[in-house]
């Protein structure tokens, strides 16, 4: 039982061993064979993990569970870092990082936010999030030679421990408080009444939202974001923004919805808080950037102001408005950040905004793309981030919160400026530096995926929609 | 028997302790060696209850912590190594080349 | 009456709008003198048929001249319901027979007379929209369809005021024209919306029906209305204080003026106000004001005519006088008279314009009085007709300006209403007009030729229209002599009810009106040509008043302060300093405090690492201390 | 009606169009126009035989449409035309033809980019004018901000970055309001009745009963800002003047001749039939802006000095006429009102081209640049002429009549209203013809300007239809004015006070009771 249900995991683990192997072993190594073994390994997790849709199961009292969710945040996880990989290859060559190690890491990491997902049990989830965090930090140094990567390598690693120490300390209150860390086992106590010390499972609340809050950046512990955004290698930040947040949601949704029911009062206001504050502040300093890995930083931390906007109660439709948000906003995300990295010549980046100028006419396809991502992250109709947006501010309102429904769509408008600056120099403005564009396959390839998959969803949202309404937990 | 509040107490000061040493030090050796000391009053923490409450399974969860502050510890040395490869500095604020 | 001609009463208006859209899209490749014919003969056409259907009217009983001839429904809006249909009765009808034979003769002296014009076929185009809307106007059986000839005849004449488009004068007088003539559409724009209101139609039939069982006499609506539609009046018949762009309209060609001034345009508002008499009978004070604003106007620009020394100017000043008698004579409820006078003033304003036309022709263009003189041998038939004219428009016995003048004097003196007044301030005036009028015509015919100058008499196709409008001018007061009073007889049936006069009235009226006029030529037979110096010494003694009249009561500059000055400024202050400072101001002032914000926020992110763990420390800080209050 | 979907194949052929032109390679310039203007022009013969198929007895909606789309969350595919709706519609497919039949000359580079979103744009607008569900209706409002955003930004004038930013997050602003207000209501909607959806006529009929008379407030405050941005109403005009000046010559016959329109079709279809109370309370704040804009907007055009400028303020004149005849509640009015954006689109787009064939042949369009055309080129005068006396009502042309309704209609309400409102002729006509004087008379000292050639075969094909309709609509409005007013009747008629309370109302206001109006009575004229 326990291997055929935890498959998924298992197949990414020992596929980043295999790379690792590879590489070391292997007697002519091609590089090709490092992306084909982890593509492969990632797609045929991703198919198990489809096969298993639809069978909750659970292990050790909750300590790794199978259930829709973990099944459909995996997947999330699995497939963006496939593309990922295929968005970083020829970076990869051109930087003389396409080594074993780098896909293993990113494996390793997807089997973190795999566990994250899919666990009740609050010292699983903190492995889980340590098994994310420790590739991460190597990866955003991965690229050898940089100060940038160092710097943001170092923020990263300490501020993580840091809040991660935090995080720690509220299990601790929270096997305090209840006398266990299952987090469906507590929430049975709130139901049979069971003596729960309060102040205990408020402090240990409040550390877990900090502990969280700095993975999905939101303020004040988006703190590291931008600068780490930056320094480190772009198709890592892609990483960061896809992965990694997604992750920090998916353990904040489990947690939260069973948490919730005993001390809802006081989380709903200050995930309204959080939520204005992180979508304000997000778009607000975005439009001051000039970088554009900077930029897509501080709207990343504005979307997550967005998604916790819904999380303020947490009911079946506002978490597969969320999930479906997540999903809109990857899908913007990773071909915004493909196409900076297409953006390029052997090792030289070109990510001033800037550097924009004039692409339409030179790349109209790319620049075509890149419009479609923009308008989707801005939440411009037909694109997908319309519909993302839109089914969260529904829900939203149904949750009662019209005033932060309005707040997040003047919000909106803040943020289309921003957008929309990179479309008008792409459109708009003359070319002023000969910026060279490298793009190879893969990077096509799923930038095309992308492109279409960010229309689709704006104009058929219905199917994926009604994917995520069915029972998530188990 | 000594009340549970006063371990808290000691786990809560070793954690400020800690806090306060990733504050205030500039050098990058000392901060992680801070936040080993943050870890440490959560250790503590976890042991207390577990010994108030009776359950010993919060003495296991100490367990995997110790093994996670272990790996943090090298890969933290691992990054602040190659730091001091190419910048010959451990001050944390010598790096601030990324804000904004 | 059958209803083919009936049905062909609406050619009367299609003539001419075929003619003006045939000449005018393709004039381009017609022949000079073709695109005229054609011009002329559309209108001639519309003449026939107007005349046709006058002979078959006159053959039914009086009581049954009336038709109202639906076309098609125009505006349809669920009750609201406005016919293009025509309203033939024997007011509309004599009207249209007037527009349509001064037109006529009008458009063959254009003929000659705009022969070297580079635009010879956009001009008749201009020209037969002119008639047509005119037409339009009069043969209207609702308010709106009458609104459409109405503004349509507004816009001719901003047309062909402004035909020399070159000279800026000429664009401003053709701009200034149709702008004032707005000015009072507006006020016959909100009579017609309050018509509709009062009535729930703008048929005439029905309001006219209608009107005294629903307003009572003297009520305020009814007042309201008809000052309301008087402001229109106003402003197309060039009455105080909406005068002020007839003067100018001289900027056009001669033809023109003669158009505008004879048979289309001016008279409208004294047409509109007979037409709808029923309602101005209803209101004492809108007839009192319509009376007043008419006879002030008389004296007012007779006085101006006194002192002018452009002959096309003066002929102006004394349209507007002369539209005051209409206008006199439709607010002392002599409706038959009024139209009497609109007549015959069609025929010798009409022929005077046409002389004076004559004369420029003659005299290179000249049209200053100071400048011209002697002409008297040169242009005989010119000299003659104007004569005429002049003696029509003085009022001289046997003339058709005697008869239809001093129908209107004698009905004012009758009026209980400050009649003597009126008839006085009138009779003044017939001493100014004659005298301004002479002045001219002794000016002009008499003394010796200004030297380097060779005037010539003008061609045929202009002198045999001069000679038409003299016959007119002369014979066109037969249908109205007192006794036999043929004009009020074919237009009673129209005006039921309205005054009578006792001949006996009239004569004593006439022989003091006579006097005055007679008056008024000597006295500028005496100035002009016994004491030449006379007029001189006379300017040095009153210059106060001289100048005042020479300004024309500096009435111009009065409305370029008032009105045209702050309405400048104040579009400017809207434009610059409103638009660009506040409402554009406060979107962009919102974008730059956004960005404000944004540079001072990213300060925040120090990048140095202790201070992120502060930040993050003090977060969590304040994230448990708010938790903390919610433990009780 | 039919089995074809022609409503859906109207919308969406535009857009078949857009995808067909982006496999053809850019340097075959002509092909792309000729398979632009093709669509547009098929485009637009469909919609022509609407107007026929049209019938024109009843007021409700036609060639509906419906298709389940998003069912989790009860949005549908639900299109479908009323008298209202048709003309707009039609107006649409003959400007995007007149249009792309006019770019052929005055877009010289990027040619395929500028069919895809001409193309793209006009679907979106079609989707707007027939859309029966909220959602696919918001979906299509803002959607087609974005190619209105590359058509000013790309092929506009100098400032043109400044004035589409401008535009786009200015009426973006507008329209997030009113997708709270959309969500509010789809949500009390859901609450009380348990039935998701964002189906027009079942959202319309919930919120007239009953929403609390307070919330309706600001739900209609939502939808009428968002609407009075695009209409514009003063004082949210100031993105006008600069979209206007900036954009190329076709993205202004769309943006003027239709953009603004959605403005007051949103009131027309939503605004008003949602909240008919508050929306009759409504009349004096409405229509004194609508006012104030009337005049303000003349003043400020008689003294621009550029010719775009002047036609941009002039038309936000204008629209307040429009916007003062659909808040008179009166059938009058209201028909007045929906002609007049038919009349308004008409004179305002001929406004621009002339305008643009200016520009093409010199490259300037200040006022000052030009003199004396009536000379040199008369067919332009001419048709400069018909253009301008069209857009100052005179009566014969197409701008009379409506204007003429709408006084009648707001006469009825208020009398102060309609006599300031009609200054608006007197003030139009000056600085009108203030602009005609200066272009057309008067000889310039320019001796380049004397020889301009005169309008070409194409430009004369361009202008005519749009000439003829003026004379059209002005001389015989019946077949216009016979299907727009049934839609009028209806509109009334649902609004008209208590039309919908239901007597189910009361268990949903057990404790509520919709207060009588007393809203806004202290506001000056009542």
């Amino acid at each position: 039982m326990f291997s055929y249900l935890f498959m998924p995991i298992i197949i990414v683990v020992f596929t980043g061993l295999l790379v690792l192997l590879y590489d070391v072993l292997a007697v002519n190594v091609r590089k090709e064979h490092l992306l084909f073994i982890s593509l492969a390994g990632l797609i045929i997790s991703t198919l198990y993990s489809a096969i298993l849709w639809g069978l909750p199961f659970s292990f050790m009292k909750g300590m790794l569970v199978s259930d829709n969710f973990s099944i459909i945040f995996s997947v999330f996880f699995l497939l963006s870092s496939a593309f990922i990989l295929l968005i970083s290859y020829t970076y990869l060559n051109d930087n003389n990082l396409n080594v074993g190690e780098y896909y293993a890491l990113v494996l390793f990491a997807t089997a973190g936010m795999m566990f994250m997902a899919s666990t009740f049990n609050l010292i699983v989830l903190y492995l889980g999030l340590e098994l994310l965090t420790l590739p991460l930090a190597i990866l955003i140094c991965f690229k050898k030679g940089r100060d940038f990567s160092h710097e943001a390598s170092l923020k990263f690693f300490i501020l993580s421990v840091f809040s991660s120490a935090f995080f720690l300390f509220g299990i601790a209150f929270m096997f305090g408080a209840a006398g266990t860390i299952n987090i469906a086992q507590v929430a049975g106590d709130f139901s049979t009444h069971a003596v729960i010390s309060l102040p205990y499972l408020l402090i240990s609340a409040g550390l877990l939202i900090l502990g969280l809050g700095f993975k999905i950046s939101s303020v004040p512990f988006h703190i590291w974001t931008p600068d780490v955004y930056h320094g480190a290698p772009t198709p890592v930040t892609a990483f960061l923004s896809a992965g990694a947040k997604v992750a920090g949601f998916a353990a904040l949704i489990r947690i939260f919805f069973y948490l919730f029911p005993g001390i809802h009062l006081s989380l709903t206001e200050v995930f309204i808080v959080l939520s204005v504050i992180t979508m304000t502040l997000g778009n607000i300093v975005a439009i001051a950037q000039r970088n554009i890995k900077r930029m897509l930083a501080y709207s990343s931390i504005a979307h997550s102001g967005y998604v916790l906007m819904v999380l303020t109660v947490f009911t079946p439709a506002s978490i597969s408005s969320a999930i479906f948000y997540l999903m809109v906003y990857v899908i913007a995300n990773l071909g915004a950040f493909g196409i900076v990295l297409a953006l390029r010549q052997k090792d030289r980046e070109y990510i001033d905004i800037m550097h924009f100028s004039g692409l339409a006419w030179k790349r109209p396809l790319l620049a075509g793309f890149m419009a479609i991502f923009m308008l989707s992250l801005a939440g411009v109709p037909p694109t997908a981030g319309f519909m993302g947006k839109f089914y969260l501010f529904s829900v939203t309102v149904k949750n009662g919160f019209t005033g932060l429904v309005i707040a997040g769509l003047i919000n909106s408008v803040l943020a289309a400026y921003y957008y929309l600056r990179i479309v008008y120099l792409m459109y708009m403005k003359e070319e002023k530096e000969n910026v060279p564009v490298t793009l190879f396959p893969s990077l096509g390839v799923s930038l095309f995926i992308l492109g279409i998959a960010a229309i689709y969803f704006g104009i058929f949202p219905s199917p994926i929609i009604s994917l995520f309404k069915t029972t998530l937990f188990h | 028997m000594i009340p549970i509040k006063l371990y808290l107490v000691l786990s809560g000061v070793l954690f400020v302790i800690g806090t306060s040493g990733v504050l205030v030090r500039k050098n990058v050796l000392v901060m992680l060696m801070s936040v080993e000391i943050m870890l440490n009053a959560v250790n503590l923490a976890f042991v207390s209850f577990a010994r108030y409450m009776m359950l010993p399974k919060g003495q296991v969860y100490v367990f995997f912590s110790i093994t996670v502050a272990a790996a943090e510890v090298i890969v933290g040395l691992a990054i602040i190594i190659s730091i001091f490869h190419k910048k010959e500095s451990m001050d944390v604020d010598d790096m601030n080349v990324l804000k904004g | 009456m059958n209803s083919t001609l009936l049905n062909s009463v609406l050619f009367v208006v299609l003539f001419p709008v075929f003619g003006s859209l045939f000449v005018g899209i393709a004039g381009k490749w017609l022949k000079k003198p073709l695109a005229g014919i054609i011009a002329s003969c559309s209108v001639g056409l519309s003449f026939v048929i107007s005349v046709f259907t006058f002979f078959s009217l006159i053959k039914l009983p009086p009581d049954l001249r009336f038709f109202d001839k639906v076309f098609f429904q125009w505006v349809p809006v669920g009750h609201f319901l406005v016919n293009f249909g025509f309203y033939v009765d024997p007011l509309s009808l004599l009207m249209i027979m007037v527009v349509s034979s001064v037109s006529f003769v009008i458009h063959l002296y254009s003929i000659g007379y705009m022969k070297d014009e580079e635009h010879f076929s956009r001009y008749f185009s201009y020209l037969n929209l002119f008639v047509a809307s005119m037409l339009l106007l009069v043969l209207a059986d609702n308010f709106l369809l009458l609104f459409m000839g109405w503004e349509g005849v507004g816009l001719c004449s901003y047309l062909l005021i402004g035909f020399w488009f070159h000279k800026k004068s000429a664009a401003d007088a053709g701009r200034k024209a149709f702008i004032i003539n707005r000015i009072g559409d507006f006020g016959f724009l909100l009579g017609i919306l309050l018509i509709y209101h009062t009535f729930k139609s703008l048929n005439y039939n029905v309001v006219f029906s209608n009107a005294p069982l629903i307003l009572s006499h003297g009520s305020g609506i009814a007042t309201a209305i008809t000052l309301l539609l008087f402001m229109g009046a106003v402003g197309k018949s060039a009455q105080l204080p909406l005068y002020v762009w007839l003067p100018d309209a001289m900027e056009g060609p001669t033809p023109v003026s003669a158009l505008i001034h004879a048979a289309t345009m001016v008279t409208a508002g004294v047409y509109m106000v007979a037409r709808t008499h029923v309602l101005y009978q209803l209101s004492p004070v809108s007839m009192g004001v319509v009376a007043f604003v008419g006879i002030i106007t008389a004296f007012y620009s007779a006085s101006i005519g006194m002192v002018q020394f452009d002959i096309k100017r003066i002929l102006a000043y004394s349209t507007i006088s002369q539209l005051g008698y209409m206008f006199l004579g439709v607010g002392v409820a002599a409706y038959s008279a009024g139209i009497f006078h609109l007549m015959s003033h069609a025929f010798f304003k009409a022929l005077l314009f046409l002389c004076a036309g004559s004369i420029m022709h003659a005299s290179a263009g000249e049209t200053d009085l100071r400048k011209l003189s002697g002409l008297r041998k040169y242009l005989p038939v010119t000299f003659w007709t104007m004569v005429i004219g002049a003696l029509s428009l003085s009022g001289f016995p046997g003339t058709a300006g005697f008869f239809s003048k001093d129908d209107i004097l004698a009905h004012a003196y009758v009026t209980p209403y400050y009649g003597k007044f009126l008839w006085g301030l009138g009779i003044i005036t017939a001493a100014l007009t004659s005298f301004y009028i002479f002045r001219m015509i002794f000016i002009v015919f008499w003394g010796d030729k200004q030297k380097e100058s060779h005037p010539h008499e003008s061609p045929k196709i202009m002198t045999f229209p001069l000679i038409i409008l003299a016959l007119l001018a002369i014979i066109g007061g037969y249908v109205g002599l007192p006794e036999s009073n043929l004009i009020h007889r074919f237009l009673s049936p129209v005006f039921l009810g309205t005054a009578v006069l006792s001949s006996n009235v009239e004569l004593k009226t006439i022989m003091v009106s006579l006097v005055f006029s007679l008056g008024g030529i000597a006295t500028a037979w005496y100035f002009y040509l016994v004491n030449p110096s006379l007029p001189e010494s006379m300017k040095k003694k009153a210059a106060g008043l001289y100048k005042l009249l020479l300004n024309k009561y500096f009435v111009d500059e009065i409305y370029e302060r008032i009105f045209v000055l702050p309405g400048r400024k104040l579009s400017s202050f809207f434009a610059d300093v409103f638009d660009a400072k506040y409402i554009d101001g406060a979107v962009n002032e919102t974008g730059k405090w956004i960005k404000t914000n944004s540079e001072q926020w990213r300060k925040i992110h120090t990048g140095y690492l202790r201070n992120y763990a502060l930040i993050i420390l003090i977060g969590g800080i304040l994230l448990l201390g708010f938790l903390m209050t919610k433990i009780h | 009606m039919t089995d074809i979907p022609i409503l859906s194949i109207i919308v969406f052929l535009p857009l078949l169009g857009a995808v067909c032109v982006s496999f053809i390679p850019g340097q075959n310039k002509p092909f792309i126009k000729l398979v632009a203007f093709l669509f547009s022009f098929i485009t637009f013969l469909l919609s022509v035989s609407l107007f026929f198929l049209f019938n024109p007895s009843v007021g409700t909606f036609q060639f509906m449409e419906f298709v389940p789309w998003i069912s989790s969350i009860g949005a549908n595919y639900s299109i479908g035309i009323d008298g209202i709706s048709l003309f707009l519609l039609m107006l649409t497919t003959f400007l995007t033809s007149i249009a792309i039949l006019y770019s052929f000359r005055s877009i010289g580079s990027k040619v395929k980019e500028f069919m895809i979103f001409m193309l793209f744009l006009n679907t979106t607008m079609l989707g707007v004018f027939v859309s029966l569900d909220m959602l696919l209706f918001y979906l299509f409002w803002e959607a087609m901000l974005i190619p209105m955003y590359f058509l000013i930004g790309i092929w506009g004038g100098e400032r043109r970055v400044y004035a589409t930013m401008k535009f786009f997050l200015y009426t973006m602003f507008g329209s997030v309001l009113m997708l709270a207000a959309i969500l509010y209501i789809y949500f009390m909607h859901q609450k009380a009745t348990g039935i998701s959806t964002f189906d027009l006529q079942s959202l319309l009929a919930y919120s007239t009963a009953y929403l609390p008379f307070k919330t309706r407030l600001f739900l209609f405050l939502g939808f009428a800002i968002a609407f009075a941005i695009k209409v514009p109403l003063f004082p949210f005009h100031t993105w006008l003047p600069d979209a206007y000046t900036e954009a190329p010559i076709p993205g202004n016959l769309l943006l003027a001749g239709i953009l603004v329109k959605m403005g007051v079709y949103g009131f027309l279809r939503f605004a008003i039939p949602f909240f008919p109370e508050v929306s009759r309370d409504f009349f004096y704040p409405i229509g004194i802006l609508a006012v104030i804009g009337i005049i303000y907007g003349a003043l400020i055009a008689y003294v621009q000095k550029d010719m775009k400028k002047l036609i941009a303020y002039s038309s936000f004149s204008q629209v307040g006429f429009i916007m003062l005849g659909i808040f008179s509640f009166t059938d009058t009015g209201m028909t007045g009102g929906v002609l007049q954006m038919i009349n308004h689109g008409l004179s305002i787009s001929a406004l621009f081209l002339l305008v643009g064939m200016l520009y093409d042949r010199t490259g300037k369009r200040g006022i000052n640049d030009f003199g004396g055309l009536s000379g040199s080129m008369p067919v332009f005068s001419a048709f400069l002429l018909i253009t301008i006396l069209s857009s100052i009502g005179l009566p014969g042309l197409n701008g009379f009549v409506g204007e003429f309704l709408i006084l009648l209609g707001v006469f009825k309400v208020n009398i102060a209203l309609t006599a300031i409102a009609s200054t608006g002729i007197i003030l139009s006509a000056i600085y009108m013809l203030w602009m005609f004087q200066k272009v057309s008379y008067v000889t310039p000292a320019d001796r380049e300007v004397k020889k301009l050639p005169d309008l070409s075969l194409r430009e004369i094909l361009i202008l005519v239809p749009i000439i003829l309709m003026m004379f059209w609509l002005g001389l015989y409005p019946k077949p216009f004015l016979s299907r727009i007013e049934p839609s009028v009747k209806n509109l009334i008629t649902v609004t008209a006070p208590g039309h919908f309370v239901a007597p189910v109302a009361s268990q949903f206001l057990s404790d509520k009771k919709i207060p009588e109006k007393t809203f806004l009575k202290s506001l000056p004229g009542k």
